[in-house]
């Protein structure tokens, strides 16, 4: 790369910096404005055809469906932050729900709080051991998070044998739990926004965060500015292992019926997710808030394709159309962003 | 340093390269285990046997050929079992409108390398992250798949088809789908290891720059070997539907994994340039030999799942500990004798 | 990068097409219907023998099960009448199957119990056709073939054990379905996967019923699908709630979508307003019964099924029976039964539960 | 203006990488408020000298010593804590993040609660700006700033982290005349705050009028350390090169012949603008000029490895396609990289394959390739270059850079190329195999090849060329026959100034 020719027009450039710089953040931004954008239009066009749509019931479903999709997209969106990937969230999510499960079945009495402490810590202990062997064992963590997808799932269907637990087994304060509201909002929602709040607050306020996104940015410039890359790499799968096995005991308490094979597949829609929402695969760039709105949009086009009656068989095929439509479009905005910072370069004063 | 003793040495340094080397090693694992399987494992042997193996890694097989190339050049393909999917709904679905099969087969192929070429597009003229694209595409031809033929299954396929898929050589008890997968698999192993295809293939995985100062043209190499992907996905894809006589869009759903799982376990790596493909054949035959034999002797699936979780996992760790240890043997080596 | 991949591609690819016009052109090709004629090849082992009504039930029979999938309860049930039959008949038996309820997994199931040389496999096909040849395979080994559950093609099993008659099942949902919405309004139909043998006879028969004159108020306005799946029939019952305001009745032939459905309902606004009924477990649906989201639903004894599968096995194995029409064996504790047509031999009417009956079962 | 005690001494610090020693024995001080520069010819070890103070590598044997303790600099958060800062050539920015995060990582002003204070933050690299003179918007992602604008990003991380030690690796390399102008005096204000300035320079002139003090070195070892303006810059030169010139460098003489290699109007802006020669048959000719000047754009754009705007190439009467190796192959155009490890060599490939990889379909019979052709031929040319290896089936990464050298030449000489273009083709290798380098070329050239050398060593340029091209900022400048060539020309030319010897 050589420098660019010293500019004449820099005089005229100067005074209009503060503009520039709203519209640039407008650009950046773009990025999740054009998820909101799609989810108004879809709702639009859903409620149009079908007002019920926009029943309270029915915004409850879809905000419930969202909150365990979008707990998983949150440790999802970390993980690839720091240019990574996790694809064990659903098997560690199997895990920690039937772990959960077998617990509250055998303790009644077991506090809800306590059950969201141990999903979280079963799923953050594999997240651990993905970041380690990432880490240490210098694999890729495509590699790793595979080869965990296998065992953790074995793991519970060796453990769960084949037996299935109940709703009518689970006690009715945890069955509560997974419809229960507070001020009408229900509590796998307020989970899921805390998840999402902390987590966003944290990525975007504490150098802590702003490490993971240095990390994925360059891993070379990280090293030489000194961050510990080894510890944020085994912080961040631990991340994305405790929330998948929070998503865990969420999805326990919302379908009630958890046997080995919750979750299976999961990791497809969080990776869809994530990407939908912005977060760029090598990392460095995009937002814990714009993996829930791929969550949630997610979620949307399901419960809108039932709604409309859209077969059913169109969403898998939507949600593999829009990755590419979100990854190519981040091609194209870069590539625009990038020409339109090229312009803009520093000037003596 | 003499002729003589170079090439000594050079022996030497060959034998103790070749024992660390993964691709001898899972090759003498597969013998190993094969050899414990026949003679614990009542009925592993039977020719019988042999004929469900190979049917049960037909369509891992065959998609695990063009995949070690693409994995070598650095790239990785995860659509795979969709197209599989996707070209097995198509064909349920032109047999239902009463296409005539000689014409279904190729279509289905045809599809199958178009498949792989709008991956190839993605990849190469865009110049996207394969991974994220062929998720996408995962998702997009499976439900596509399903568009086309819903969640129904079409059958009756011509019975000298399906006869043919699951059936023997003439007075052997050699599958004939085994004929398909050793005439492919010579084929890759040619282009892979005895063309400059081949040899382009390797150097565009290890370094895509130096391969272009020395000619190689890597955004055409990997476009079409997305393509070979694809076509090689849909010819499993028909042959999946014929050996169960059953054309389902869910077919090979979850496929993807077990096919990067084999050849990562063959020795690939996944970074590019390094593998080779009877590595990957061992790694297959390795897989689904196991799988067979934990089958029979009443081991459930889960175990198996484990099983390949871990190989896949010591596959790639244990090659980054050899050379770990190798390299700090050869850096104390270089410290006391300066070579040159 | 820039290169012409059209013209490139175009050359292969049009090769492709222009062979496979080619070989469409000459031969006319092998079509679907000019295939519909031909026999299956099934073998005649079942013609040929002949049945001993008095040969005594062989012991140590190696019966296996295979189940459309492990970890589904329903399932658990049924395979567990297997296993006390079993035992009754002094044979060994094993349960054996994939995790997920996929027909190609069976088949390796299948392949696994011929090498293993058992004497009867009885199975639940996901798919009537893509077992078929594997299951033919078994039969040339010498092995019986009991269908249950979910039947595969006739052509290659020797005998089907039938929860109910298709009509009795049929009927009694309609009657259900018309007591719980008042005898007209509209209802629905929470299914398994649309290509469940089953389910789909059972509809069938319901539409039938449904056109009656007496019916004629009640309005089946849709049927969904759930897959077998908890979560995926969740969500259907959630969509079909949405989609039809005037919903009376969901009618779910299936124990995993009619315990997804109430527990869906029973949790939402919906609860009383909509009423579910259909097949199902009692301990599954105890709860659903007990809070009034349920009122009435039916079900015959799963273990029953899988206790009279063995014996059935047991009795062709023996050689009492051949699997022909009319045959007769009898299967322990259940009594005397007769085959039917095509194979078939019906377990016996269902049972309805209510909130006063269900506490006496347990399964 | 120096103070009494060092802030730093580097004290006898020698390194060693493989076979190739980068530096022995080199001692030289710094002290507060001076700025220093290091200069040498490329290989002379001022890079290892610079990876030494950055924490990357460790000296085999030496110390440094910081305010007179002994320090151990084994991390680049060592350094950093010890408060030395390092500016590369290619600066290491977060290109995701702001200007200012960039500023500030790892010491962002924290508010309520631990969290990162923005406002602060962006305060903070505005009054740094401020103080460097320099409007760069701290809100706005390091992506896309051009390098200069990197490197004033650099110096404003080191001024927030208030380092005593200012390492710049060649940061002007890839500047213009103006870029340059800003960050000089952008260093100036930091030595005038008490922070020692090591600059690294292959240009004079910035030398003179940056620094106080010069230190040189020559092949890994110190030469000699004096006030700048005590040493001319013809005697800084001598110094650098300070070799016996001719015996190393035999040039046959042979008489051109025909025009093979003609450019006319090469053109990639901003790299290269309107570039326009011709070389002959048995000619060398040469392509001098700055690191960053656009010789090796130029070459690369020729065989097409890179694009060009307009212009041709025509090899032996046949214009070339343009941006394709394959066509300037076919055409007979070699070419050895500039960077042996990423464009030379496929390093993880063994010695064989990377020999034929070029000529992997001439090799094959019907299309296959059995491996016993390749290996027949890579022994052969292997051989004639008189290369040492193990096997050939090793990895080309476990050889020495000289041996390296002599794979990629192999490959190359085996296309038999009637234009060969050599980058910089003795960097980074022994004497030794310098010589023989050298060698062979003289007799490639006298075999009728026309050959095309980019070098940033005078001596090299001197010693073999026919004709010196020289480039200056993207332009050719200069172009002088054997007779008029001398290392002050050249290098006058390359900097833009009259000679004055």
């Amino acid at each position: 790369m050589t420098a660019a020719p010293a500019r004449a027009d820099s005089a005229v450039e100067l005074p209009t910096a503060v503009t520039r710089r709203s519209s640039l953040d407008l650009v950046l931004r773009a990025r999740e404005l054009g998820i909101v954008l799609a989810l108004a239009a879809l709702v639009a066009v859903t409620a149009i055809s079908n007002p019920r749509f926009l029943s309270g019931q029915s915004i409850r479903d879809i905000l419930l469906g969202t909150a365990i999709l979008a707990v998983l997209a949150v440790g999802q969106a970390v993980v690839v932050i720091t240019r990574n990937i996790d694809l064990s969230v659903g098997s560690v999510l199997g895990l920690s729900a039937f772990t959960v499960g077998t617990l509250l079945r055998d303790n009644p009495g077991l506090p809800v709080v306590v059950a969201l402490l141990i999903g979280a810590a079963v799923g953050g202990a594999c997240g651990a051991v993905n970041g380690v062997l990432v880490r240490y064992g210098n694999v890729p963590a495509l590699v790793v998070t595979l080869g965990t997808l296998y065992v953790v799932r074995g793991i519970t269907y060796f453990w769960a044998g084949g037996q299935q637990i109940n709703a009518d087994e689970l006690p009715a304060g945890f069955l509560d739990f997974g419809n229960a509201t507070f001020l009408g909002i229900p509590y796998l929602v307020l989970i899921a926004l805390l998840v999402l709040v902390i987590t966003g607050v944290v990525l975007r306020n504490y150098r802590l965060g702003r490490e993971l996104y240095a990390m994925g940015s360059s891993p070379q410039a990280a090293r030489l500015a000194g961050i510990s890359v080894g510890r944020r790499t085994i912080g961040a799968f631990g991340v994305s292992g405790a929330l998948a096995g929070l998503a865990g005991v969420l999805f326990a308490a919302r379908f009630g019926t958890i046997d080995a094979a919750a979750g299976t597949g999961y990791e497809l829609n969080v990776v869809a997710a994530v990407v939908v929402g912005g977060v760029a695969v090598f990392g460095g760039s995009g937002s814990v808030w714009g993996a829930a709105l791929g969550a949630l949009l997610l979620t949307t086009i399901g419960s809108s394709l039932a709604v409309l009656e859209i077969n059913q068989f169109w969403q898998q095929a939507i949600v593999g159309g829009l990755i590419l439509l979100a990854i190519g479009a981040d091609r194209l905005v870069a590539a625009r962003v990038a020409a339109s910072l090229k312009k803009r370069g520093s000037h003596v004063s | 340093m003499s002729a003589e003793t170079a090439v000594a040495e050079s022996r030497t340094a060959g034998l103790t390269a070749r024992l660390a080397n993964w691709n001898v090693a899972i090759i003498a694992v597969t013998v190993v285990v094969l050899i414990i399987a026949a003679a614990t494992v009542d009925n592993f042997g039977t020719s019988q046997n042999f004929g469900f193996l190979v049917l049960d890694l037909l369509p891992i097989a065959l998609v695990a050929l063009p995949m070690t190339l693409v994995i070598v050049t650095g790239e990785i393909d995860l659509s795979v079992a969709s197209t599989l999917g996707l070209s097995s709904a198509v064909m349920g679905s032109l047999w239902n409108s009463n296409q005539p099969i000689e014409t279904i087969i190729p279509l289905c192929l045809l599809l199958g390398a178009v498949l792989g070429a709008v991956n190839g597009f993605f990849v190469t003229v865009l110049g996207l992250p394969s991974l994220a694209v062929t998720i996408g595409t995962l998702a997009l031809y499976r439900g596509l798949a399903f568009v086309v033929l819903g969640d129904g299954a079409v059958a009756d396929f011509p019975a000298v088809y399906t006869d043919w898929v699951t059936g023997n050589i003439a007075g052997t008890s050699i599958p004939n789908v085994l004929l398909i997968i050793a005439i492919l698999a010579v084929v890759f192993g040619v282009v892979l290891h005895a063309t400059p295809v081949g040899r382009a293939v390797f150097a565009v995985g290890a370094s895509e720059q130096a391969a272009r100062f020395a000619g190689v043209r890597p955004g055409r190499l990997k476009f079409w070997l997305y393509v070979v992907s694809g076509l090689v996905a849909g010819l499993a894809g028909v042959l999946w539907t014929l050996r169960y006589s059953s054309a389902r869009a869910d077919n090979g759903a979850g496929l993807e994994l077990a096919v990067v799982a084999a050849v990562l376990l063959g020795g690939v790596s996944i970074f590019g340039g390094k593998g080779a493909l009877p590595g990957v054949i061992a790694g297959v035959l390795l897989l689904a030999s196991l799988q067979n034999a934990l089958r029979l002797s009443d081991v459930s699936n889960e175990a198996l799942n484990v099983v390949t979780g871990v190989l896949l996992i010591v596959s790639v760790l244990a090659p980054n500990l050899a050379n770990a240890v190798r390299g700090s043997v050869q850096r104390r080596r270089h410290r006391t004798t300066k070579p040159l | 990068m820039s290169f012409r991949f059209s013209r490139r591609l175009a050359v292969p690819l049009s090769t492709v097409a222009v062979v496979s016009l080619a070989l469409t052109a000459c031969g006319g090709g092998t079509t679907k219907s000019s295939t519909a004629g031909e026999a299956t090849d099934a073998p005649s082992s079942t013609g040929s023998a002949k049945a001993d009504p008095n040969a005594p039930l062989k012991e140590g029979l190696k019966i296996a099960y295979l189940p459309k999938q492990l970890n589904n309860p329903y399932t658990d049930v049924e395979v567990g009448g297997g296993k006390v039959a079993v035992g009754e008949l002094k044979g060994e038996y094993k349960l054996v199957g994939p995790n997920d309820a996929s027909a190609s997994s069976q088949v390796s199931y299948i392949n696994t119990l011929i090498q293993q040389q058992q004497d009867v496999i009885v199975v639940a096909a996901n798919d009537p056709n893509a077992v078929c040849p594997s299951l033919n395979q078994a039969r040339k080994a010498g092995i019986k073939v009991v269908a249950f559950d979910s039947d595969a093609s006739k052509s290659c099993r020797d005998a089907f054990i039938n929860q109910a008659t298709t009509q009795g099942i049929g009927e009694s949902l309609v009657k259900m379905a018309s007591e719980l919405a008042g005898g007209s309004g509209e209802i629905a139909v929470l299914s398994a996967t649309p290509n469940a043998t089953n389910q789909n006879s059972w509809i069938a028969v319901m539409k039938t019923e449904l056109a009656k004159p007496e019916n004629a108020k009640l309005k089946l306005v849709k049927v969904a699908y759930g897959n077998d799946d908890d979560q995926k029939s969740f969500t259907e019952a959630q969509g079909l709630l949405q989609s039809y305001p005037n919903l009376k009745v969901i009618v779910s032939p299936t124990t995993v979508g009619i315990a997804a459905a109430s527990r869906y309902v029973s949790a939402s606004a919906y609860k009383g307003k909509v009423a579910i009924t259909g097949l199902g477990l009692p301990n599954q649906m105890r709860q659903y019964v007990k809070d009034g989201t349920v009122k009435k639903f039916a079900l015959w004894n799963p273990a029953d099924i899988g206790y009279l599968a063995a014996y059935a096995g047991a009795a062709l194995k023996s050689g009492q029976i051949t699997g022909a029409e009319g045959e007769k064996f009898k299967a322990g504790k259940l009594g005397d039964y007769t085959v039917g047509a095509d194979g078939e031999i019906v377990l016996g009417p269902p049972t309805e539960f209510t909130a006063a009956n269900i506490d006496q079962f347990n399964f | 203006m120096p103070t009494e005690a060092p802030v730093l001494r580097v004290r006898a610090v020698s390194k060693s990488f493989g076979a190739v020693a980068a530096v022995q024995g080199v001692s030289f001080d710094l002290y507060g408020g001076e700025a220093h520069a290091l200069v040498g010819e490329n290989g002379a070890g001022k890079s290892t000298i610079v990876k030494m103070l950055a924490g990357v590598h460790r000296p085999d044997a030496g110390t440094l010593e910081l305010d007179g303790v002994p320090i151990e600099l084994n991390t680049p958060a060592d350094a950093k804590a010890a408060g030395i800062a390092v500016i590369y050539q290619e600066p290491t920015l977060f290109p995701d993040l702001s200007v200012a995060e960039n500023i500030a990582m790892g010491r962002q002003p924290l508010g309520r609660f631990k969290t990162i204070d923005r406002t602060a933050m962006i305060e903070q690299a505005e009054q740094l700006f401020t103080r460097l003179g320099v409007s760069i918007e701290p809100s706005r992602p390091a992506r896309g700033l051009s390098i200069a604008d990197q490197q004033l990003v650099e110096i404003a991380k080191a001024l927030s982290a208030d380092a005593r030690v200012v390492v710049m690796d060649e940061p002007t390399a890839a500047l213009t005349g103006v870029e340059v102008e800003r960050l000089f005096a952008v260093a100036r204000s930091l030595r005038d705050h008490g922070a020692a300035l090591v600059f690294i320079s292959h240009r004079f002139e910035e030398v003179t009028a940056l620094c106080e003090r010069v230190t040189i070195m020559r092949d890994g070892r110190h030469v000699s350390t004096d006030l700048v303006s005590e040493v001319s810059v013809d005697e800084m030169v001598r110094r650098m090169v300070g070799r016996e010139l001719g015996a190393l460098f035999p040039k046959q003489e042979v008489t051109p012949g025909a025009v093979v290699l003609s450019v006319a109007g090469l053109t990639r802006d901003p790299v290269f603008v309107d570039v326009s020669f011709e070389v002959r048959a048995g000619e060398i000719v040469a392509l001098a000029g700055l690191v960053g000047s656009g010789r090796s754009e130029v070459v690369q754009s020729i065989f097409g490895v890179d694009p060009r705007d307009a212009g041709t190439v025509t090899v032996a009467g046949k214009t070339l396609k343009p941006a394709s190796p394959r066509a300037a192959m076919a055409a007979g155009v070699a070419l050895v990289p500039e960077d042996r490890r990423q464009q030379g060599l496929v390093m993880e490939l063994s010695i064989e394959r990377n020999v034929t990889l070029p000529r992997s379909r001439a090799l094959s019979q019907l299309g296959f390739l059995t491996g016993s052709n390749e290996r027949r031929s890579a022994k052969e040319w292997t051989q004639r270059l008189k290369t040492k290896y193990g096997r050939l089936q090793d990895e080309v990464g476990t050889l020495s850079g000289g041996n390296q050298q002599k794979v990629v030449l192999a490959k190359w000489l085996a296309t038999a190329p009637k234009v060969l273009i050599v980058d910089e083709p003795t960097r980074g290798i022994d004497v030794g195999t310098k010589a023989e380098v050298h060698r062979l070329m003289s007799s490639l050239a006298a075999e009728g090849v026309a050959v095309l050398m980019v070098s940033s060593e005078l001596p090299e340029v001197l010693g073999m060329a026919d004709r010196v091209l020289v480039m200056r900022e993207g332009r050719l400048v200069a172009e002088l026959d054997r007779e008029r060539a001398t290392e002050e020309s050249v290098m006058f030319a390359a900097m833009g100034q009259e000679a004055t010897v």
